[in-house]
Formats: structure tokens, C-alpha cells, sequence
């Protein structure tokens, strides 16, 4: 396979053309928007928790993104892998996709914890390509950091 | 070379072999088909080699020092300032001023209009720009009118990508003090009647500066029949290396302005209590420049003088009219600026339809064709347009029809690959 | 080599080999003897040779481009921000600002402070410098310090060239917002205790910012243990290119002033209404960077890696001390600044009687000994020491005690000349 | 002759070790001071006029100059060429020793105009030195105009 087709992998134009979970949706905990000022990508993120701290678990992540096929795959990818997870649980496969996309190639990715999210370990090997498949992942970290930090902030509905 | 156009430059194989990198083989064996001049232009052999010859012969700072080696790197500096000023038809020497970039280059022009002086922007004044500047002709002078209470105003754009004049005369009034604009849009190719729009501003007593980033390139460039009052470029878009920018200004201008940046070489004297100021250049210099940076533009412009501007122009006309005609036999793809070649440049923007510009640009790397996709520092102009992002296609003295070619199957190739038809 | 001097670099003859100039022949047949590195320094080959192997290879804009060439020229690009962060021992890459040179890095300092922010300086604030300041650190805050009423403030000098510390109680007070020096003097070759005044200066709140732009080229640098909040150095005196400076600050500090220069790259996102900005360094650098300038300054900084900044000190010192004595048994001559090698760096200032240093430059340059004569850029600590100019000798790792040997002999030569005796 | 031996010649080392003229004396039309940014010499010039229009008489030149061999031999070797010249013959010579300066020793010195001016020839060939050889004489010019410019202003004494 080539390099290109190991970026480009059937799954990932799969989510490009048909997202999952795509829009913006109420309730939310938090919402933020977050741009690749690079090449203008941006994403406008929600999150929705329920209950509190490293137990709450992800309600909803609901999102309208503009970018590139591998952004819009990856923020996709995201809520299949993140939705129903205790929020510790959700943070540990965060960091898995993370490290997957800045291991330059050289990460064997774990299909147990990134399911779908295997697909991206083509991408690591593109570097202008890795902030797109971040910005999303990016965007939910802080949104979801800022509903950790205040529970009790009144929820938007 | 099989597909012959009139007007491309004679020995343009030849051309070609003056710059090495063009010469290079990327992953999977693919040649490089370089479509990304107006981003940044590649450099010939004699650049490199005068910028060599003077590292390796002539190392020493300028205006300091009385050695040999002294007098050698500042006669080489100064005559780049000569060449420059030849090569814009700059009435003097004096009024170059090297600057790191463009962006320098204008920004010395609002920081400094910050400041007491005559040329000064304050409350109740207005600057005026365009939307289709690049951000570096926007932000300098957000900055510049949230700092001193001045006013931001725009011109707008009309469907085809070209400047919306029709409210000129409500635009450049008795309040207005800068009209900055862009000579030739480096995302919608268009080709500013800046002379028209100076005469206008002259008449309210504006001053006006064109960023002439992507006209300095293209076409013969004669500052004063311009219209400018000042004139901003940058080295690495005219085969010179980066580093290095000019900034023309009329002499009784660029007197008029206060310092920029203080320091070394800037100075006529200092003292604890005060300081006085160098004239022009000088006076917008401080510190060392980039003197071999000057070196390597100076033989840039020789360079392109040797091949003369007007042929390079003809070159560009021609690639750009194939460009715009192999682009039009590819289903989907919309072109963002004019779609004929009169008064246009070589930058063409376009969107394909169901594959985004990154994507786009992905694939046509795959097969070593190098164009841009984003917002090429022009956010305002994509909104107008409703887009986000776009792929660019630039062109340049060394662009063939063959690579045009390369360029319009790699658009169907890319396509298929993202199975729309 | 003849004469032995404990602490002199290994190999300084395999050492020399790598600069290229230093080969050179001057006029009448004169093998070229370059004491002049405090203005800027010789480049090794290994330098120059990444630079056009970037130009002829992987040349184009940065963090732009989706294609080959620009991943590798970022790549190239922001490696030597690795390593610059690496040498100078920053906690972050990100801390790493490239600028134009060290001047451009003090006025991005000086000009940021003047813009509302946690870090402005206004009416009543204090700006403390030194008299024995480069120009590069006297103009920017003369002229913010005029522009915003604030008041400028010195730092005396003893009669041996060192800071008079005598009144820092009263120097260094609670208006104190800034105090702005040099680590060592491009002059009087003094080494300031900058951590002890750092340590002072920020018991009353104030910023500390570090000119080390004769400090990185001559001794191992630790940002954090200097007491730095900021600190900069210029790509050229590193044995890099001209057209690039660093700015080190810390994270904190960097992201409570607000921009610099606006235009590409320096942005988040940009409208006609207003715009953000990208984190740091990305802020402070608008328009396309210095690129092959910074893929030679990480080629420099390897290459002192590699020597090893503490035997480039130890080198710095042996040959100094041989210098100070050789300067010693010269008649009439009379250093300014320490006669010792301790807390001393590598430039040399001194006067001889009855010849003008200008005419001393030129008998020395008529022998092919490059030293520089003049102000240095330092007017306010030659007035210090009431004199109006003087030749300055600045050695650097290549330099070897022949060549102080030569020197001498060409001191003695102008006197005979000049019939002083 | 080196050309270092050209650059110095004895007319100039003469002038350097025993200048002509030098010292501020009144009275005088006008005042200026000139700096050379370079390498920080200065000079202080005064020039006195007897008349006005191109038929005044250059009736005094006094000068305070800082600087090398060559600035200071060069406003010295001024003094004996102007003094006693009407302004308009004056300008003529200033012209002749501009022109050699810049010639980059390529310029013949008529020595009937320039007498020991023509000991500069040598200078011309370092182009670092010619600024200090024209420091003085831009200086002269600089006041002689300023005293043209306004006949009428009060003469300081
Ligand atoms: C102590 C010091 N500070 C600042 C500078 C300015 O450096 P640059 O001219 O590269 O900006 C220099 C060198 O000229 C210097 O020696
Ligand atoms: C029209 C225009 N203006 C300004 C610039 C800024 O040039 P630089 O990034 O070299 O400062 C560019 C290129 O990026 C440009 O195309």
C-alpha cells in the first residue's frame, strides 16, 4: 500500500463523506472553537458530561466542522471512540491518538483502544497533515477540561 | 519541449538549468513540478554562488569598519542597494531601505505612523486598504487604528475578483491619510489599477503604499510612474533569498516619518540625553542588515534583468492563459479571481468541487506537484467568497506547459481517487 | 604553531581549516589576520554549505505548505529552533523567537512594552540601562521612554570599565519596570554580574531583559540560571549568517506582550473586523522568516556544540591574556576597560598616542590585520572615558597567538610611521 | 609609492601634526557641526563673509575637528584654499577636491586649483577614508550657504 493510500484509508473517506454525529446539539457543558491557522481549518465543539469529575461520563460531543477530509474523519472517529467512555477512560485514548499521530510512523497503534482510530496511523507519516487530524481531539481536550474545571457552571440548554 | 506557446521565454530549457532544484527527483521518483511561486520563487545557481563567494570571501559588516574585508562586504551591499534601485526605477538610491520582508516593510510604515510627525494617523482618520490584501497589509493597520482611534475602511470585490470602485468617492475623502493596496493579488491574481486609485488619493493629500509582493516579480516595475508614494517587496519571491525586503519611499516621505527600530548604524549620534538620527537609508537600518542577503538579492535582480522584465511578463501571460484553459476542462473546479488573462497575474485560486483544497493538494504531492492549499494569508478575501480555504496554483519564469499538463491530469487523477465524477 | 598556551582550542589549525576566509590574501601578498569577530564573526564551511544545500535542495515557505518541499523546509526550519532552544539551554522550544537580528529583538521588546499590556511602561516607570550599552540597547528605550513618558535611567561605570554598583539601591527601585544590559561588553569586554543583578531587580517587580549578543558566541549560556526573563543574541557574531537574531523569553512573559509586527503567520484568524493571534514564537513572527538564515544559525550552533562552548571560553581566555600582555609592552597604548582576564571577554579597546585609531586601523589593515576603529556603538562609554573613538581587537576560536604577534608588530610599525616614539 | 605612502603623504602628516587655522574665532556668519556617523569624528566649523552674493570674500574659516590624520589635515589644507577667495572661485575648488575624492583615484588633480590638495589623490583610493577626507569640506559648504542663504543675518561676535 502506498503511502498515500495508508493516509487515505477506505475508512477514513467513509467518515469524510458521511460523519457521524455531525452538528451542533444542546445540552452542552462547554463549547469552544478551535482553528489550524495554517490552512484555516476550524471546529466549533461541544461537550456534554454527566456527573462529575474523572467519574462523569461523555454524554454528547457534538460539533460543525470545515476542513479537510482527515479532519472531518478524525473528529468523527473521535465521538464513535469517546461517547458512552468515563471521562478518565475517554483521556487515556486521547492520549493513545496522540501519541499515535507524533510518532512520526513509528507507533504500533493499539486496535483495542483506538478502533477505527487505527486508520490515522497512515497520517503520522504526512507532518503538515497531523494537525489536521488533531484539531478535533484538540478542540474536545478543552472543551472537556473546561467543563471538569467547572462542574457546576450552569449547562446551556 | 513539444507544446510551443507564443511569448514563453526562448531557451526555457535552458532556464531551467539555472536552477538546480528544479533538477530534483521526490519520493516515489516523481520530478518536481513546482507550482508554488507565489509563496516563495526558487533561487538560480548565480544567487547561491554570489551569496557563497561572499561568505567564503568578502565575510565581514558594513559601514564600520576600515579593513579590507570591510570595504569589500559594503562596496558589495551598497551596490545591491544600486541594483535595486535600478531595477524599480527608483529615482534614488537613498530611498531603499532593506528591510527583512515585506511584512517589515509595511509594517515599519504604520508602526511609525503611530508616532508625532507629519505623517501621523490619529482620531478621526482614516486608512484605507482592500479586501483582498494579504494579512500583512491588514493586520499592520488594525493594529495601527485600534492604537491610535484612527478608522480601518475597506474596498470591497466584485463577483470576477477585481477591486469594487463604484464607491471611490465616498471611500478616499478629506479624512482619508493611507490608501495601502496591493499591486497584484497573491490569491485571486488580480491586477490592481493602482496609478487610478493613487490619483485619487493624491487628490485628498493620502498618502499611498502598494505591496507590490507579487507585482515586482512578474512585471517591469517603474516606482514613480506607479503612483506610489511608497512601494514594499520581498527578496524570496524574486529568486533572491529570504531575509531581505525593500521598502521604496519618496525621499521627502520617508523623511517625513520618525524612527522605526532603534540601534546600531540608525544613528547620526548618542548621547544619554538624546539621540539624532542617520538620514535615509540609514535612519530605517538598525543593527546589522542582512548584508549577504542584500548580496543575493542584488544578483536577483541581475539576474532577472538579464532575462528583462517585460519577457518574464510575456512568459507569465502565456503560462497563465494554458493555466487558465486547462483549468476550465476540469468538471467541478471554480475559479476564485478573473478567468482571462488581462490584468492578471500568475496565481490562480480555484475550489474542486467534494474534495477539500488540503486534500487536493495531497494528492498532487503524491505525484510531485507542489501547490498551496489554505487560506494564503488571505482570510477576508476567502470569506468574501464564501470559502474557507482554496487550492493556488502559481507560476513562474521556469513554469512549462508540460507541468500544466502534469497539473490538469493530476486534478482528474485526484478525482478518481475521491471517487466524484 | 610555535607558541604553546595552555587552554588554546586542540587542532586550531584543523579548526582554522574550516573557515574558508581565513585562507585568504589581501593586497601586497598579506595573509588576512581577522580581529574584528566582536563586529561579526568568519563562517565555518560546514555553514555555508547546509545553507545551499537548503537553496539548491528543499527551498520553500514554511508551515504553509502541504507539499514535499515545504515539509522539509519546515522541518529544517523549526529543527534549528530545536537546537538554538537546545544551546542556549531554554526549558521551551517555543520560548525561541527568531528575529531579524538582536537589535530587531530589543525594539520588538521596547516597542511591545508601549502598547497596553501587563508589561507596559508609562509615566512614572523607570527604564534602568547601562553606560556601557551597545546603541542596539540605548535607542529603543530612549525612544520609549520619550514616546511614553517614562524616564530612562543608567548604570554608571567604574574608571576600570566595570558597572558601578555603588547606588543600585537607589537604581533599582519600586518604578523600576525594566532593566535592560549587556552580558559582556562589545567594547570594554567587561562580564557584568548580570544574575546578581537580575536576583535585585526582581525583588522590585521588574523585567530583566539580557543583551547577550557578545555572550552566547564567547561562553556556555544558561538562559534560566542567568536570571533572564529575556535574553537576545544575533545569528552572525554565532559564526551564522547575517538576517537572523534570537529573542529568548520566558513563556509568561512572552505571552503578556501583545504583538509586534502584525501580518502572515503571526495570526490566528484575521477579519474585517478584527483579528486573534497564534501562540508564541508564531506571534512574534510575521511574514515569511528568515529560513535558510535559520537552518545556518542551527548549522552554527552545532558546530560550537561540537567544539564545545567551555573550551571556546578557555580558548577566548588564553588568547586574551596573551593579548593583554602582548598589548602591554606596546608604549603609549592605554586600554579601556579590565586590564585582566578575569570576568572578561574577548574585545579589546584601546587608544595609542598621537595616532587617531582610524589611522591605526589603516597601517594595521595595510599589513592585512583587520581590527575596527571608531565608536563601536558604544558613544555614551567612550564619552565615559573621554575620548571620542578607539581601535578595538576582537579575537574569537580561530584566533591564534601568531596573530596577536603580528598585531604587536603592527602597532609598533604605525608608531614608527606616525614618528611617535 | 605604496598606496598607503600615497594616502599619507607628508603635506598631510605636516597638516595633521600642526594644523592651519584651527581654533573657533569670531566673528562669523554661521556655525555648524558635522559628524561622521561611521566612526563618530566631528567638526565644528565657522565661516565669516565680507560681502554678499557670489562676490563675498571668505574671510575666515575656524574649525574644532576630532578625527583621524586625514579628516584633520583635509580642513586644514581647506582653510589655506579658501580664505581669500571669493565665494564663487571658492565653490569651484570644492568642486575640483569633491570630484577627486569620489573619482576612486581615477580623477587627475589640477594642482594649480587644488595645490596641496592634490596630496588627497591618494586618499581617494580607500573608499572608508574618502568621508574623512569630505567631512570638513561638507561642513564648509554646509555654512558658507547658510551665510548666503540669509546676507542679512545678525554676524555673531
Ligand atoms: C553588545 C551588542 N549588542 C547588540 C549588538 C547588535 O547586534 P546586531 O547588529 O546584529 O543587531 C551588538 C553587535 O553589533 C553588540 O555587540
Ligand atoms: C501580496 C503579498 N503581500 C505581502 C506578502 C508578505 O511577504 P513576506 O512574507 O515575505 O513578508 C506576500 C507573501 O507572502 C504577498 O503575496
Amino acid at each position: 500500500m502506498s503511502d498515500l493510500d495508508a493516509m487515505y484509508q477506505e475508512i477514513i473517506l467513509d467518515h469524510y463523506k458521511h460523519p457521524h454525529r455531525a452538528g451542533l446539539r444542546e445540552p452542552y457543558g462547554s463549547e469552544v472553537h478551535h482553528v489550524n491557522p495554517t490552512c484555516g481549518d476550524e471546529v466549533t465543539l461541544r461537550v456534554h458530561l454527566d456527573g462529575t469529575g474523572e467519574d462523569a461520563v461523555v454524554e454528547d460531543v457534538s460539533y460543525d466542522a470545515l476542513g479537510c477530509s482527515i479532519s472531518q474523519a478524525s473528529v468523527s472517529v473521535l465521538t464513535d471512540l469517546l461517547v458512552g467512555k468515563r471521562v478518565g477512560d475517554a483521556l487515556e485514548v486521547h492520549e493513545a491518538f496522540v501519541t499515535l499521530m507524533q510518532g512520526r510512523g513509528g507507533v504500533e497503534p493499539d486496535e483495542d483502544v483506538l478502533e477505527d482510530g487505527v486508520a490515522f496511523a497512515g497520517v503520522a507519516k504526512f507532518p503538515a497533515r497531523i494537525k489536521c487530524a488533531l484539531l478535533g481531539w484538540m478542540a474536545w481536550k478543552d472543551a472537556t477540561s473546561q467543563v471538569v474545571a467547572h462542574p457546576d457552571h450552569e449547562e446551556q440548554s | 519541449m513539444s507544446v510551443q506557446l507564443p511569448g514563453l521565454l526562448e531557451d526555457l530549457e535552458l532556464v531551467r538549468k539555472d536552477f538546480p532544484i528544479l533538477g530534483r527527483t521526490l519520493a516515489d521518483g516523481h520530478p518536481l513540478v513546482y507550482l508554488d511561486s507565489a509563496n516563495t520563487s526558487q533561487k538560480p545557481q548565480v544567487v547561491i554562488d554570489t551569496m557563497v563567494d561572499h561568505l567564503e570571501r568578502h565575510n565581514a559588516n558594513v559601514s564600520r569598519a576600515v579593513h579590507q574585508l570591510g570595504g569589500e562586504s559594503t562596496e558589495a551591499f551598497e551596490a545591491a542597494r544600486d541594483k535595486v534601485a535600478a531595477f524599480i526605477h527608483a529615482p534614488s538610491r537613498d530611498e531603499v531601505v532593506f528591510t527583512k520582508n515585506a511584512t517589515e516593510a509595511l509594517n515599519l510604515l504604520a508602526n511609525t505612523m503611530a508616532w508625532p510627525g507629519e505623517l501621523q494617523v490619529g482620531p478621526g482618520d482614516e486608512v484605507l486598504i482592500t479586501e483582498m490584501e494579504h494579512h500583512s497589509n491588514i493586520v499592520p493597520w488594525q493594529l495601527l487604528t485600534e492604537r491610535t482611534g484612527a478608522t480601518l475602511r475597506w474596498f470591497g470585490l466584485t463577483d470576477d475578483g477585481r477591486l469594487d470602485l463604484s464607491n471611490i468617492d465616498e471611500l478616499v475623502n478629506e479624512r482619508t491619510k493611507v490608501v495601502s493596496l496591493v499591486w497584484v493579488s497573491n490569491m485571486l491574481g488580480t491586477v490592481n489599477p493602482v496609478r487610478e486609485i493613487a490619483d485619487r488619493a493624491h487628490q485628498v493629500g493620502a498618502s499611498v503604499i502598494v505591496d507590490a509582493s507579487q507585482a515586482v516579480p512578474q512585471m517591469p516595475v517603474d516606482v514613480v510612474a506607479s503612483g506610489a508614494d511608497f512601494l514594499v517587496f520581498t527578496g524570496h519571491k524574486v529568486v533572491g533569498p529570504t531575509g531581505i525586503g525593500v521598502l521604496w519611499g519618496r525621499r521627502d516621505l520617508l523623511g517625513k516619518l520618525p524612527p522605526f527600530h532603534g540601534g546600531g548604524e540608525m544613528i547620526r549620534t548618542v548621547t544619554m540625553e538624546r539621540s539624532t538620527y542617520a538620514d535615509i537609508p540609514a535612519r530605517f537600518e538598525a543593527g546589522t542588515p542582512p548584508i549577504v542577503e542584500a548580496v543575493g538579492l542584488g544578483a536577483a535582480v541581475d539576474y532577472l534583468g538579464h532575462l528583462g522584465m517585460a519577457d518574464v511578463r510575456a512568459h507569465e501571460e502565456a503560462i497563465t492563459g494554458y493555466l487558465l484553459e486547462g483549468l476550465a476542462t476540469v468538471g467541478g473546479l471554480s475559479i476564485m479571481g478573473p478567468t482571462t488573462v488581462s490584468d492578471r497575474g500568475g496565481a490562480v485560486a480555484f475550489e474542486l468541487d467534494e474534495v477539500h483544497p488540503h486534500d487536493v493538494a495531497q494528492l498532487l504531492d503524491s505525484r510531485g506537484i507542489a501547490v498551496r492549499a489554505g487560506h494564503h494569508c488571505a482570510k477576508p478575501a476567502h470569506r468574501r467568497f464564501g470559502v474557507q480555504s482554496s487550492v493556488r496554483v502559481s507560476t513562474y519564469l521556469y513554469t512549462t506547459p508540460e507541468e500544466i499538463d502534469a497539473l490538469v491530469e493530476g486534478l482528474e487523477y485526484t478525482k478518481k481517487y475521491f471517487r466524484v465524477d
